[in-house]
């Protein structure tokens, strides 16, 4: 029935990158699945207060749900409070910390995904010698999270291994993450793992290493996407990445989103019928699926994003 | 070549020219023959500038036609103007600032040659021969942005002179120029006029207009008032036919012997500018200064009102010493100093007359932060009135009156302050007879109020007719003093320049 | 003063502007009537702009001396920190009544000691050291910035009284607090401007800065005030993006800063200095409101936003410099220095 | 006649790149090195041809800061073009395609700036995000990755490549002969020939330059479609280098770029500018944005240590500016 079709819309930190044009996609195939007016929208520009003015336009459009990757949780507290005032279904991912929000998706623990990338650094590392670690900003709580989880994963399973230099700051630039890679391997001339979490970092790290003729003699470990990072897992100047399916995560939101507004409950163990979302794990609000991808050189071919 | 006398170089027709409401030209004509010396005469804001700018392709006429060596010009632009030989000395020189002295002296002559490289060897070749041929002596590699007024003007002209130019057009030319420069410079015109280039000269100093012209073209409110032969001319009737009346210079009188000693400098000294110069100044005086071209007048005068910071030397005004190099000291202490380019020093071009004058007076006007624009603009109003400055409009932009109301506004300032005594550098630089006698008037009845005034000037007259006594700079160090009543110009000119 | 006709009014660029800001409002409204027009939406909309609206009249008042302050965002977000630690560490979350309040209070001075003091900051180094005003402020809006994710360590300070959310998020019978304060500042910054030597000097200075030394004005003093008084703006701001964001964080806002600039240009402030006007930085803010949440409505691109807002700023420009005749307001006036 | 001249922009940021090199090879002796050398050139080649670019614009008397978008934009619609249409033609077509779209961008600014006569801050800044605007909402917004192989091999040519002692490389990019390139062509325009001399001179006075027949317009012209030509030029080179051509890359470094320039001598009112000094200021910015790990500055204050040295880099200069003309008479 018409009335049956909600406007769900999902507000994601910036629009047009790789990573969101993926979700988007996930996005559509719901709208085409349910027939609810489902899209995607984000701001131009890569500030908070820019995602706060677009969701108070969408409120005062009034949308019946909304779908939101925080640029800043803190930041989206009060918006989202009027949202949920106005009657307007909110469901949030990776802001585990926002509280007003039904549920927040997180295809996984953070800290532990930080681990598991640690734990593939060490093993190509042989468990000993020097690694930095690169953050897209210092002002990203998940990035932190990814590297605290790592360094603290390292600390207790390799203390052979050693983290050189301070979170390098990368401003999700992959021009940056060059330039700092540069920096860090003649700073450091023994490096001999990096790990990255803004989706460009391992490709601007991959860059530098391959100048250098160093794929053979370093590990490289990151958060990406295929797409971004491809031709560098098959030189081999990064050996491996990690990352969740945005499609996924958006299609499981807008799903989530309609289940608040049809006032059905999550429970601990549910299936929400998406891969890494069959067995999800409920911790107060937040919803944790296991759904990491490990992708290297020879499955890279499976993920064409 | 022969043709010359039959078909004049240069033929103005009906030339009309209005700017928002202000007809600044209407229905002149003009002819200048090759070879000839024509003079533009008029008062402040009487069009010569607006004339010379169309002549120039700077400014498009609302009608009339113009015609070089009997061919009709359809609308013309800079780049015409300059092929067709008119060459243009401005009245602001209208040079580069961060090009060299040799760049800026060559420049016309390179675009005219339509060269697409540049070198710098030929530009200097010609800048130096430029420069000897008016007898400077200036640096072809400094940048003119260091330069004194005087030296830009010096390079305007040498820039005018660079060039193959058939007319050449000067807009007060000899304003920031001592007489040993003007002497240079009218020789150079009469070379000129016997190598067959005419010229057409603006001045507001009869002496040199009458000297060097053959013509006579006296323009008032943008017409033309009357057209001759120079020698028909003598400067009363010339002053007669540009102001409407007859303007009389009188002497100042004399200080009152019992005035107080106003101004105290000792031993003020300015490595390269200026050295130990002591001097006093009482109140109700007029203390004229002059010399030559870089004889440290203007570093002194700017000292004075702490603008320059001195190496040493001691100034009071009245019982208090004023800290030296800070000129809102200076202020305080009741100094005012009206500057020798207004434009770029004593005007905001952009603002409007009232606030141009006001802005001296803000403080007076003002109670606990908040202005009083009634008052601030009945006193600017006032002052403007007194002044006699011809504005349609006090809130119009400053930029749209003539350079001698120009100069009035700058002056109008610092009166409405109040001061105890008043810095002149260059009080009637480009400033009419009628507007200049009215300045003089002026500064006569400052003193009588009991003000001190020093005036910096190299127009001898004028310094004769104002000053009580004058201080002649040599080599940045006074060298003479002289009582004004004492003295005469060619008496004056002789110290100057032995 | 002069009697205001009608043509003399249709003359000026602000009046231009409010006929495109007219024009704006009512497209957007036949566009998307029910939408655009309802009561949620324009208060929404009163909610959202006063943000970057504060941070352009600081950019007015810098630009109209000739200069501009690039670290107004650095400030804005330094001095929310230096508010929010306070709040966090004396006041928190449980914090009621006249405790709440005072501690407030006292944050909010502090975020206006913290913006005066990056205004000197930046007031000396221009007016005292003499760097050129775009570069003085990048350098020093780096810093702030530096030393806000220093404070932090990059996260977001939270857990703040709940009256702060009032700055940003209360309504006074029914109009927005944050509308307010920023009317308030307008109009004070236009009697500023308007009514006071100080602001008839900014003008000025701005016109000639040579001139002004000439005239024996405090071109220091002034400029040290100017860019104090910007800083303090800045501190606002970030008060109020503290209170509506109810965290505080160093790089919020960070696409406000060439907002402000774009602002205050379309309002008709002339970047050389000497001219400027609060009504038409306030009338540019409403058209770039009413553009930016119209299309959001529509659902338009945010980057054909981008688009239609570089595309309104040139034709604004042509309009006013081919309209009407305006002598060419070049950096330097005229003549030949 | 004049000697070492410290008030001179040039000297002084020459002696403060000198003292930070000492610095940092005090802290790590192994900051002098080939790799460091080359690592630095390599990454001062976009945004030293981006300097010249500024540099001509602000000695004309304007300032641009739409450049990066039209190198953004350039950068973009070759890569996409050649994509879609020619994937195999050499590198020399793509440089080519780049210049033409970034002088016709160029030219969109000279229209509205010499045919208009609009200020410049004023339009480029609109055509800033315009340019952007367009891009990315109606070319596109997802990265390549997959370059055209012209631009792919180009990212992979060298001038210079040696072996470090542990073995591994170090190499300057043919891209670098670019820089170079753009720096002889721009000094011998400025320097050499009348249109720049008219440049110069419309910088040192647009009105005067009008009065004595400089055709300021069509030296506008020329200005602004010769910098959009080398915007493209940075681009395509950027794209190439980092062998991605990213729709959100560049935008956002017109600031520094010219607190670059600035940095270097030249005057924001117009007028004055050194490609000396302009090279000297990219190099020092490179220099500092690049060596702070060596001095062991913690990532959180990065950013500080960036903005005190724009404050000593241009305050040196200015203070010294304003003692001289103190103590001028
Ligand atoms: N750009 C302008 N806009 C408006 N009015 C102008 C402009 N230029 C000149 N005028 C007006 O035109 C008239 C003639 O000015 P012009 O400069 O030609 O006078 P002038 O004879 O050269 O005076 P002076 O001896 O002071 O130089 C004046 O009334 C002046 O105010
Ligand atoms: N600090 C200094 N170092 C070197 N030379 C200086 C210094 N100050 C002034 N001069 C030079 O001393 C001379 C005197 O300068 P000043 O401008 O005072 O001369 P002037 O007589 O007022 O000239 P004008 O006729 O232009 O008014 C000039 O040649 C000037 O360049
Ligand atoms: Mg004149
Ligand atoms: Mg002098």
């Amino acid at each position: 029935a018409a009335q049956d079709k909600k406007d769900i819309a999902t507000v994601v930190k910036i629009a047009g990158i790789q990573w969101f044009n993926r979700m988007e996609e996930g996005v559509k195939k719901f709208a085409a699945d349910t027939g609810n007016n489902a899209y995607l929208v984000g701001p131009a520009q890569a500030d908070p207060q820019q995602q706060v003015a677009l969701l108070e336009d969408l409120i005062a459009k009034g949308v019946n749900a909304l779908a939101v990757v925080p640029m800043s949780p803190e930041a989206l507290e009060p918006v989202l409070g009027r949202a949920q005032a106005a009657g307007i279904a909110v469901v949030t991912h990776e802001a585990a910390s926002q509280q007003n929000t039904s549920y927040d998706l997180e295809a996984f623990k953070n800290e532990d995904f930080g681990a598991n990338l640690m734990e593939q650094l060490a093993t190509c590392m042989g468990g000993e010698g020097e690694y930095a670690v690169f953050v897209g900003s210092l002002t990203s709580q998940t990035h932190n999270q990814w590297v605290d989880g790592a360094i603290a994963y390292q600390k207790e399973k390799y203390p052979k291994m050693t983290l050189v230099g301070d979170k390098n700051e990368t401003f999700d630039d992959q021009q940056k993450a060059y330039d700092k890679a540069q920096e860090v391997l003649r700073a450091f001339p023994n490096i001999k793992g990096m790990q990255g979490s803004a989706s460009t970092d391992v490709a601007g790290i991959g860059l530098a290493i391959e100048e250098r003729g160093l794929a053979d003699k370093t590990c490289v470990f990151g958060t990406s996407l295929p797409s971004i990072a491809g031709q560098y897992l098959e030189s081999g100047a990064v050996d491996g990445i990690g990352f969740w399916d945005p499609a996924v995560a958006g299609y499981v939101m807008n799903k989530l989103a309609v289940m608040v507004m049809n006032g059905e409950t999550v429970t601990d163990g549910m299936d929400l019928g998406q891969p890494g979302y069959e067995k999800i794990k409920l911790d107060g609000k937040v919803i944790y699926g296991q759904a990491w991808v490990n992708v290297n050189k020879a499955n890279m071919a499976e993920y064409p994003f | 070549m022969s043709s010359s006398h039959a078909m004049p170089l240069i033929s103005i027709d009906g030339v009309t020219k209005t700017y928002a409401g202000i007809t600044a030209l209407d229905d002149v004509g003009l002819t200048i023959g090759a070879g000839e010396a024509v003079c533009l005469a008029g008062e402040n804001g009487s069009g010569k500038s607006t004339l010379i700018k169309i002549l120039a392709g700077v400014e498009r006429p609302d009608r009339g036609r113009i015609g070089f060596a009997g061919v009709e010009q359809g609308p013309l632009n800079p780049r015409l103007s300059a092929a067709a030989g008119v060459m243009v000395i401005f009245q602001d020189f209208s040079l580069f600032p961060n090009l060299s002295v040799a760049e800026n002296i060559a420049f016309s002559a390179s675009l005219a040659s339509h060269r697409r490289l540049f070198r710098r060897s030929p530009v200097r070749k010609l800048a130096l021969a430029t420069l000897n041929r008016v007898g400077v002596d200036l640096d072809p590699d400094a940048p003119v942005e260091t330069l004194s007024v005087a030296h830009k003007q010096l390079v305007a002209i040498c820039r005018a002179l660079a060039c193959d130019a058939r007319l050449i057009i000067m807009d007060e030319p000899t304003t920031a120029l001592t007489e040993r420069e003007v002497r240079v410079l009218l020789d150079i015109i009469r070379r000129l006029k016997a190598d067959g280039v005419a010229v057409l000269f603006v001045s507001h100093k009869l002496a040199e207009v009458l000297e060097v012209c053959e013509k006579v073209v006296v323009l008032r409110n943008g017409r033309k008032v009357i057209e001759g032969p120079a020698a028909e001319f003598d400067a009363a009737s010339l002053t007669r036919h540009m102001t409407g009346r007859d303007v009389a210079e009188t002497p100042p009188d004399p200080v009152p012997a019992d005035a107080p000693v106003l101004l105290q400098v000792r031993n003020l000294t300015k490595a390269g500018a200026f050295e130990d110069v002591t001097f006093g100044l009482r109140a109700g005086e007029v203390l004229g200064i002059s010399g030559l071209l870089g004889s440290g007048r203007t570093s002194l005068a700017k000292a004075l009102f702490g603008l320059v910071l001195p190496d040493g030397g001691i100034m009071t005004v009245g019982d208090h010493s004023v800290p030296l190099g800070d000129p809102l000291a200076a202020a305080r202490a009741g100094i005012g100093y009206v500057p020798e380019d207004r434009l770029t020093e004593g005007l905001f071009l952009m603002q409007s007359i009232l606030r141009n004058v006001g802005v001296g007076r803000l403080d007076a006007h003002s109670s606990a932060g908040m202005l009083d624009f009634a008052a601030l603009g009945r006193d600017a109003t006032d002052w403007l009135r007194r002044l006699s400055v011809k504005a349609p409009d006090s809130a119009a932009p400053v930029r749209s009156l003539s350079g001698g109301n120009q100069q009035r506004v700058v002056l109008a300032r610092w009166l409405a302050r109040n001061p105890r005594l008043l810095v002149l550098n260059g009080p009637s630089v480009g400033v009419d007879v009628g507007s200049k006698a009215d300045i003089h008037g002026i500064i006569r009845d400052l003193s009588r109020r009991g003000l001190g005034v020093i005036v910096i000037s190299d127009d001898l007259p004028e310094l004769l007719a104002t000053c009580h006594r004058i201080l002649v700079m040599k080599a940045g160090r006074i060298t003479g003093e002289v009582a004004g009543r004492e003295t005469t110009e060619a008496d004056l000119a002789h110290r100057l320049a032995s | 003063m002069r009697n205001l006709n009608l043509a003399a009014l249709v003359a000026s660029p602000e009046a231009r502007l409010a006929v495109i800001a007219v024009v704006v409002f009512a497209v957007m409204s036949a566009l998307s009537p029910d939408r655009f027009l309802s009561v949620q939406n324009l208060t929404s909309m009163a909610f959202q702009f006063p943000e970057f609206a504060i941070l352009s009249l600081a950019m007015l008042l810098t630009m109209l001396t000739g200069g501009i302050d690039l670290s107004v965002v650095g400030i804005a977000n330094l001095s929310a920190i230096v508010a929010a630690l306070l709040l966090t560490a004396f006041a928190g979350p449980e914090a009621t009544g006249g405790a709440a309040v005072l501690w407030l209070a006292v944050a909010l001075l502090a975020a206006l000691a913290v913006g005066a003091v990056a205004g000197l900051f930046n007031g000396v180094a221009i007016a005292v050291f003499g760097l050129p005003p775009i570069l003085a402020t990048l350098g020093s809006g780096l810093i702030f910035t530096g030393i806000a994710v220093a404070l932090t360590g990059g996260s977001a300070l939270m857990g703040f009284p709940g009256v702060v959310a009032f700055l940003g998020n209360g309504t006074v019978l029914g109009v927005p607090a944050p509308l307010i304060l920023f009317a308030l500042l307008a109009a004070g910054m236009a009697w500023l401007l308007g009514r006071t030597a100080f602001g008839l000097r900014v003008q000025m200075y701005g016109a000639n800065p040579l001139a002004a030394r000439f005239a024996a004005m405090d071109v220091t003093g002034l400029l040290i005030r100017v860019y104090l008084l910007s800083g303090m703006l800045g501190a606002l701001a970030g008060m109020v993006v503290m209170s509506r964001a109810n965290s505080a964080k160093a790089d919020y806002g960070s696409s406000y800063l060439l907002l402000a600039v774009l602002i205050a240009v379309l309002g008709g402030v002339n970047p050389y200095g000497g001219y400027g006007r609060v009504i038409g930085v306030v009338l540019a803010v409403l058209t770039m409101q009413f553009l930016s949440s119209g299309l959001n409505m529509l659902g338009v691109s945010n980057f054909a936003r981008e688009l239609i807002w570089g595309g309104l700023l040139i034709f604004v420009m042509i309009v006013n410099t081919r309209l009407v005749y305006r002598p060419r307001a070049a950096a330097k006036p005229g003549p030949s220095a | 006649m004049r000697h070492v001249d410290f008030s001179r922009n040039e000297t002084l940021v020459a002696l403060v790149i000198l003292a930070f090199c000492a610095a940092a090879t005090l802290a790590d002796p192994a900051f002098l090195s080939m790799p460091t050398l080359t690592d630095l050139l390599r990454g001062g080649i976009v945004l030293g041809i981006f300097a010249v670019a500024a540099l001509l614009v602000l000695i004309s008397g304007g300032i641009d800061v739409s450049f990066t978008a039209i190198a953004a934009v350039s950068m973009y619609s070759t890569a996409m073009a050649l994509n879609t249409f020619a994937p195999g033609v050499p590198w020399g077509v793509a440089f080519a395609l780049g210049m033409t779209i970034g002088a016709g961008l160029g030219c969109i600014n000279a229209v509205f700036i010499a045919g208009f006569g609009l200020p410049t801050l004023i339009v480029t800044l609109g055509t800033l995000s315009m340019f952007r605007g367009f891009m990315l909402a109606f070319i596109g917004q997802k990265q390549i990755t997959t370059l055209p192989s012209g631009m792919r091999e180009f990212g992979r040519m060298m001038m210079i490549r040696g072996t470090n002692p542990d073995g591994s490389f170090y190499s300057l990019p043919l891209a670098f002969a670019f820089l170079v390139g753009a720096v002889v062509l721009t000094w011998v325009i400025l320097h050499r020939t009348m249109l720049g001399r008219q440049v110069f001179a419309m910088g040192g006075s647009l009105e005067s330059a009008r009065r004595v027949g400089v055709n300021v317009k069509g030296a506008q012209f020329f200005v602004y479609i010769y910098v959009g030509a080398l915007a493209g030029l940075a681009g395509v080179i950027h794209a190439s280098m980092t062998r991605v051509a990213n729709p959100f890359d560049l935008v956002g470094l017109e600031l520094s770029v010219i607190a670059a320039v600035v940095l270097g001598g030249a005057r924001l009112a117009g007028g004055y500018g050194t490609l000396t000094g302009t090279l000297l200021g990219v190099a020092l910015i490179v220099l500092v944005r690049n060596s702070l790990i060596v001095f062991g500055i913690p990532s959180t204050w990065q950013s500080v240590a960036v903005g005190v040295l724009i404050l000593i880099g241009t305050g040196l200069p200015a203070w010294q500016a304003k003692r001289a003309a103190a103590r001028a008479a």
